[in-house]
């Protein structure tokens, strides 16, 4: 009977800890479920079989349950409805059970530490770079994702405030696109029709990439960074094909949002919070920072910008990652 | 029924059951009815014939509610109609049998007997074991021995009907209207169904009765209403109107000589019964599917019309299907122009050369929402063009051709099939089982529903085609379909109980048909005025009544 | 889609052969309610097998509360399909309902998401059913009134009623949820959740309608064949308009749970889940052509599909291979319930 | 449907009298293809006012590249529901089906997408083309010869497709791209994009078989009457298999041709498409009932569904309000054709 597997014999002493999967469909998080499949091996850690919610909150809700009932002593979760999953946090706080949330900051209801990039950053920071590379003028695209996700909807704010604030002379244009390329694609090939002259385009995903590339190539668009007539574009998320089009000069910056430290310290602190340590508000010992939130603790990861000034740099996860 | 009072003279003051006047109906540009009247006097059987769409369900339907009619007036006993979509209330006046199968299948026979009044009120829970048993009681006065907790889809097609019409006359209403009730009935089923219907009328209810079988408006009915072109032509005593003369009211046309074809008895080689000539178009040896009928054996020879005769659960149907290649058999063997042929397999049998009128047109025979010309020319789309197409130019002509050939009324080849009249519809599907030229034609129940105009030209027709050099197998239960046959071999419960040359009466083929002909088969069934089996007489006497329209001449 | 074989069988057959298998054939068909619960069983047994954990009540009661929601939704479509509708919109409504109720309970300020305050806090609930009553009317009347087609219709309806959460809800998840919602979505009565309870009723209630009740009987009627149903006096119309207002109706109150036992309401909540609910009612025996299935039969459906899932993660399943068993299931689980109930479709 | 009534009239009526206006009924029933062009003039008209941008050769190029792959679904589905099917994996098989065909030719290491290296790249095209008959094939199997039932089946079909191609691809878009399937995607021939070149020519073989060959004619009487084409000697079963079959291809096609055109392919390829075909499809006049409709008027379909996007965006409505607008237009273009055409459904 299998209640308990992924690790060896050696973790068969210590405290189950429960993961579940946001979904298993995008580029992102697979590179953080391999993150967590390594860092168990190595960590020797006893984790209960991984399971996946299909970007599902009710199978989320459901999988945690099992996760209650197979004796968990942690939970480790990346609810992508930040409200729905309250009640269920009550319910485990009431049973005792510590959570680590990744990439989401959930709106309510006990968490012990939440893991994440602050996704706001991340449009600030594609705004400012856009801001400056534009000298402050022109128009720009942003291929924005669900507006049901509060991932998408933080970095659409920020960009879009911040770009109101300090660069009021950028024209933008907000695209809807329900995390659908074909559909980012299509809208943009009409926003082009539309402003023949648009210079920036910021992706709030990187699942953007290769369609927004083969439309601009296809459009005679696609300058190298450097030439006349390039189109600055700002990407997010980090993956290695980004990098490539970094180097290329395709595409001028993304923001790495680190796959493999949200799956390092989902794994500590959950480790962490079964042996009973805990935190403290302030600085960390790998480069982040702790804040208080009114209803735990967020280890506010670094989000590094990447550019073609520090695409190499072998510590960006992209660079790490198999292949 | 003769003790039964005539309610003409007598009841002169009497308030009819129903009046309408003035009445108007159209459908698009189709005018259904136009200034058209019937009145039904109380405890009066009213026949209301005419042909094909003359508007006789149209008039059914505006008499029951079911649709409102443009213009007109209608009364129940004197007081105005319900009220449109009050359908409760329209039930408590007129009780209906429509022409269209109005049973839910998927339901049991008792839910359908009851439909809408399973219960006294409508938040009292049903009581499904008072339901059943009420429905067995209500179906034994019907000697229909079904179950009432099997679902409808289980039932024959004549069981079926007598649940429709069980239910029709069990709402105890002073008025019913049956729309062509006998069409899916067998003799027996006519007959019991006339029993009942005698028997309500000696209690004063009054009918409107509709159908193609001009002696059962005879045999049952006192006045007759006649409409043409959605007009009203005349209302009758049926006494008063000789056959020929309400033939011609329907119609338009006077009627000279007998009205259907009937095979010449100088009919080439009909006499030779038992050869097996090479000439033989179709042949049956011993062909046999179980369950359904056994060791048929049969042969059809060039420039022959051959009658497959046999009441319903005779198997003939199921033969004339086979032949088709409808079903798949595995004992016997059926051969076509001399060749062998694969059973279960209807392209192939298309190809040997055989065309196939099915028993349902709206379930086998029509494509309802194509055109004329697609639905005639579905079997020969190999023959429209080269290479695979199907030119419309040449299914235009082709489709033309076919309906000049057999006469179908329809504005052009291009309206959809469901806009033609049933009697137009049927002459569609015996198009398109034409349109191949084939050796050998099996129509089963070629003249279902069709009007007696378009039937006697329907016969005609397939006396042209076996006269052209191929041959014809009609399958069928109607006398009139059988008459006009050259020979006919008659079944009962799947085996040939007898063949018969031209010339046979109608007594000795009912008497075939029902199993009580030169062969042995002992019938069990309880004939109430048959006492004594062997007497002749009275089988005479039944069948005559049986046979339809036909019998009076 | 009777073969012609079949059709002449019924048509001909002597009366008295036919009747033994027939009886045999029909006490199956009765049944068909039932095709499900083999399936159920394996489920049961596979369950048993990868953990221990599975027979517990806390994981049973569960399955069983995870499962309220959907099978409300799965109750309310079962009622559309048997009387020969569809309604796509349901997952729509089970979002939208709550949200405008909430918006118009919730004051102008405050909270995070602003209301308009118009009506009292008590009416939250009141005026969600209202919603959902409002959305069934308007589909019943494009449909039945102007007859377009019931699937386009409701299909618009899903995109532009979700639209109108979207821009409602400003695409955030709404937390200041109404007392009312949260004591039905998270009370317990009697060991097991109220919602639990509430949804045994509403399936209870509804299977006895459709059971014993005239008007119940008539959706089998109007599913079966409408036209013969108007003859037999049924008001075709106006139950199927009220059927698909009770449609819409339970959408709207398993929003209400749905949003108490999750305490918010996002965006997207109830997002594809029409699927679910129709692989629910069609493999619980519901006919796509109307007529045909019970409401027991769909509530098998919808435990079937819960207890795949928790199966699955009991087991668990590689997160990457978790869709394609699902679909797996599915179609398996299809395979079992045709070959059990002897029957097709 | 049919009334309990009969259409007598033609029979015996004088011939001239209702000939000519039963023309015009017929008439209107005969162009109802097209009643989905006055909707597309509606959005033209808004489309110019909104935007001088959009009445550019480019935007409308753009508009006709967009619809390339949708409309290449729609042309299955449509050929499909004519023959009174249906089948839901389409959107799964635009993904799964150049997955793959991919993992089959690429080699085993070097990119970041390990393959099998089984196969030669320039296999790519035509196996990917194999799959997709395959799945067409295998659906064929379950519904037409297990007699499941199709709906269902083909949602299973979706699940199932979708987590085949989440378990092969790990999950992770795969940019290492055959050459072939990139040159299909983003070239240009005579000005326009090959594939929308390539989808206009499979448009109109498409319609000219269903006008003018005698298996496509065939697709018209099966899905109106299957028995009736049956008693015919039209071999029913066979060409809906066919059918399923092509209509799987062509979807694979769709995967071939979407994958060149935005240069890779991800694990969500597709996902949530066959709301999309089935709106498309439907408002352009194909009949959910089979035996109706034709390839024209499922290619308008589409273009609408692409103009509403394209002048939205061209409009600038605020993303909050797409949605809903979104759904509300696919309502008004069904309220629109169908006054338009006069008809129902
Ligand atoms: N929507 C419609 N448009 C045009 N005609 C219609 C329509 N609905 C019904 N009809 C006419 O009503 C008739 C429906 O009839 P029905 O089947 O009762 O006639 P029938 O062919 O005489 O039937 P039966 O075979 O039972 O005698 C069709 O023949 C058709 O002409
Ligand atoms: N629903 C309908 N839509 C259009 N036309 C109709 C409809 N119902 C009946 N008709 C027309 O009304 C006319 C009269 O049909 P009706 O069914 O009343 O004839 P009928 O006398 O009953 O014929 P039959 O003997 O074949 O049953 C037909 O020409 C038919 O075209
Ligand atoms: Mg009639
Ligand atoms: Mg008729």
């Amino acid at each position: 009977n299998r209640g308990d597997s992924v690790s060896g014999s050696a973790a068969a002493g210590k405290p189950a800890i429960g993961i579940d999967m946001p979904r298993a469909d995008s580029d992102f998080w697979n590179s953080y479920a391999q993150y967590v499949k390594t860092d168990i091996t190595a960590d020797g850690l006893n984790t209960l079989p991984v399971s996946n919610s299909e970007n599902d909150i009710t199978k989320l809700v459901a999988n945690v349950q099992v996760f209650e009932n197979t004796g968990a002593k942690a939970v480790v979760i990346a609810p992508q409805d930040t409200g729905a999953i309250v009640s269920t946090l009550n319910q485990l706080a009431a049973k005792n059970i510590p959570v680590v949330s990744v990439d989401t900051r959930p709106d309510a209801g006990k968490v012990y530490m939440v893991v994440r990039a602050d996704n706001r950053a991340y449009g600030t920071k594609a705004c400012q770079y856009l801001g400056k590379a534009l000298n402050g003028k022109g128009s720009v695209a942003v291929l924005e994702g669900d507006l049901t996700s509060i991932n998408g909807r933080d970095r659409s704010e920020a960009f879009a405030s911040c770009m109101q604030q300090q660069f009021p002379g950028v024209t933008v244009y907000p695209l809807a696109t329900n995390w659908d390329p074909a559909v980012g694609s299509s809208k943009l090939q009409t926003l082009l029709a539309q402003h023949p002259n648009l210079s920036g385009v910021y992706m709030e995903a990187s699942i953007y990439l290769q369609p927004t590339l083969s439309l601009l190539q296809s459009k005679g668009l696609l300058k190298p960074l450097g030439t006349p007539g390039h189109i600055a574009i700002i990407s997010n998320d980090g993956v290695p094909q980004e990098y490539d089009a970094i180097r290329k000069g395709e595409i001028d910056a993304t923001i790495s949002q680190p796959a493999d430290l949200y799956a390092k310290y989902a794994l500590f602190y959950a480790e962490a919070a079964v042996e009973g340590k805990t935190f403290k508000p302030g600085p960390t010992d790998h480069g982040s920072t702790i804040i208080q939130l009114p209803n735990g603790l967020e280890d506010q990861l670094p989000a590094p910008l990447v550019t073609k000034a520090n695409v190499d740099d072998k510590s960006l996860w992209g660079n790490n990652i198999s292949g | 029924m003769s003790d039964q009072a005539e309610p003409d003279e007598a009841a002169q003051p009497q308030v009819p059951v129903v009046e309408a006047s003035g009445i108007t109906k159209s459908f698009g540009a189709t005018v259904a009815l136009r200034d058209a009247r019937i009145s039904v006097a109380p405890g009066e059987s009213h026949a209301l014939v005419g042909r094909n769409g003359a508007g006789k369900s149209t008039l059914v339907s505006l008499l029951t509610g079911m649709q409102q009619p443009d213009t007109g007036t209608l009364t129940f006993s004197g007081e105005p109609a319900p009220a449109f979509g009050n359908t409760e209330a329209w039930r408590s006046k007129v009780a209906c049998v429509y022409q269209r199968s109005t049973v839910i299948a998927e339901l049991t026979v008792a839910e359908n007997l009851f439909l809408n009044r399973q219960s006294e009120r409508s938040l009292r829970p049903i009581r499904w074991k008072a339901l059943r048993s009420r429905a067995a009681a209500l179906l034994a006065e019907y000697s229909v021995d079904v179950d009432p907790s099997v679902r409808i889809a289980d039932l024959t097609v004549e069981q079926r009907q007598f649940v429709e019409i069980a239910r029709a006359l069990s709402f105890g209403a002073r008025f019913i209207i049956l729309d062509e009730p006998t069409a899916k009935l067998d003799a027996r089923g006519i007959e019991r169904l006339f029993a009942k219907l005698r028997h309500l009328q000696a209690q004063g209810v009054a009918f409107l009765f509709i159908s193609h079988h001009l002696q059962e408006v005879y045999d049952l009915c006192t006045r007759v209403t006649v409409y043409r072109d959605a007009r009203h032509i005349l209302t009758a005593s049926v006494a008063d109107l000789g056959h020929d003369a309400l033939v011609e009211a329907m119609t338009g046309e006077s009627v000279g000589g007998p009205v259907l074809a009937k095979a010449t008895s100088a009919a080439p080689e009909s006499t030779d019964v038992s050869g097996r000539s090479p000439e033989s178009v179709l042949e049956l040896d011993g062909l046999t599917l179980p369950g359904r009928y056994e060791e048929v054996t049969l042969a059809v020879r060039r420039g022959e019309v051959v009658g497959l005769a046999g009441a319903t659960a005779s198997g003939n149907v199921q033969v004339g299907e086979t032949v088709a290649g409808l079903h798949r058999t595995r004992i016997g063997r059926l051969a076509v122009t001399g060749r062998e042929l694969r059973t279960g397999d209807i392209p192939a049998a298309l190809t040997a050369g055989v065309g196939f009128v099915p028993e349902d047109r709206h379930l086998q025979g029509l494509v309802v929402g194509r055109s004329v010309a697609e639905n005639a020319t579905l079997t020969v789309t190999d023959q429209l063009g080269p290479y695979g197409t199907v030119l419309p130019s040449r299914t235009r002509v082709f489709a033309q051709r076919m309906i000049d050939d057999l006469d179908i009324k329809t504005p052009d080849a291009a309206t959809p099939v469901g806009a033609l009249s049933g009697g137009n519809q049927q002459k569609v599907v015996v198009a398109r089982a034409l349109a191949t030229e084939p050796q050998l034609l099996v129509a089963i129940r070629p003249t279902n529903g069709v009007d007696i105009k378009s039937k006697e030209f329907l016969l005609g027709r397939f006396r042209q085609h076996a006269e052209s050099g191929r041959a014809a197998l009609i399958v069928s239960d109607e006398l009139d379909d059988l008459r006009s046959c050259d020979r006919v071999v008659a079944m009962f419960h799947g085996r040939v109980v007898g063949e018969f040359a031209a010339g046979w009466t109608d007594e000795q083929l009912v008497a075939a048909m029902e199993g009580m002909g030169a062969t042995h088969e002992d019938t069990t069934e309880q004939t109430h005025e048959t006492n004594d089996p062997h007497d002749t007489y009275s089988h005479t006497h039944d069948a005559k009544e049986r046979s339809r329209d036909g019998g009076h001449d | 889609m009777a073969a012609t074989t079949d059709t002449g069988v019924a048509t001909t057959a002597p009366a008295a052969e036919p009747v033994a298998p027939r009886r045999r054939g029909f006490d199956l068909a009765r049944y068909r309610d039932l095709s499900l619960v083999p399936v159920l069983l394996v489920l049961g047994v596979i369950g048993f097998i990868a953990s221990p954990a599975f027979l517990t009540t806390a994981n049973l009661l569960g399955v069983a509360q995870q499962s309220t929601e959907l099978s409300l939704l799965v109750l309310g479509e079962a009622l559309i399909l048997i009387v020969g509708r569809m309604d796509l919109s349901l997952e729509s409504t089970i979002g939208v309902a709550p949200v405008i109720a909430i918006w118009l309970v919730l004051p102008t300020s405050g909270g995070r998401f602003q209301g308009l305050g118009l009506l009292p806090t008590w009416t939250a609930i009141p005026v969600c059913l209202l919603v959902g009553a409002l959305i069934g009317a308007l589909n019943g009347f494009l449909i039945l009134k102007l007859r377009l087609n019931g699937f386009i219709v409701t299909l618009g309806g899903l995109t532009m009623l979700r639209g109108l959460q979207v821009a409602i809800s400003q695409g955030q998840s709404i937390v200041e949820i109404p007392n009312s919602f949260l004591y039905l979505g998270e009370t317990s009565w009697l060991g097991a959740p109220a919602a639990v309870w509430i949804c045994l009723v509403l399936f209870i209630l509804g299977g006895a309608a459709l059971a014993w009740l005239r008007h119940g009987r008539a959706l089998y009627a109007i599913g079966g064949n409408a036209e013969a149903a108007r003859t037999a006096g049924i008001r075709v119309d106006r139950i199927t308009w009220v059927v698909l207002i009770i449609g819409s109706v339970l959408a709207a109150f398993a929003g209400i749970l749905y949003t108490g036992h999750y305490g918010s309401i996002s965006a997207d909540q109830g997002s594809g889940w029409i699927f679910q609910v129709f692989a629910a009612t069609v493999i619980g025996g519901v006919s796509l052509n109307g007529g045909r299935g019970t409401i027991f039969g769909a509530l098998t459906g919808v435990l079937t599909l819960q207890l795949v899932v928790n199966v699955m993660t009991l087991a668990g399943v590689p997160p990457l291979w978790n869709q394609f068993l699902n679909g797996a299931i599915i179609i398996v689980a299809l395979i079992i319930s045709r070959f059990a109930s002897g029957e097709q479709e």
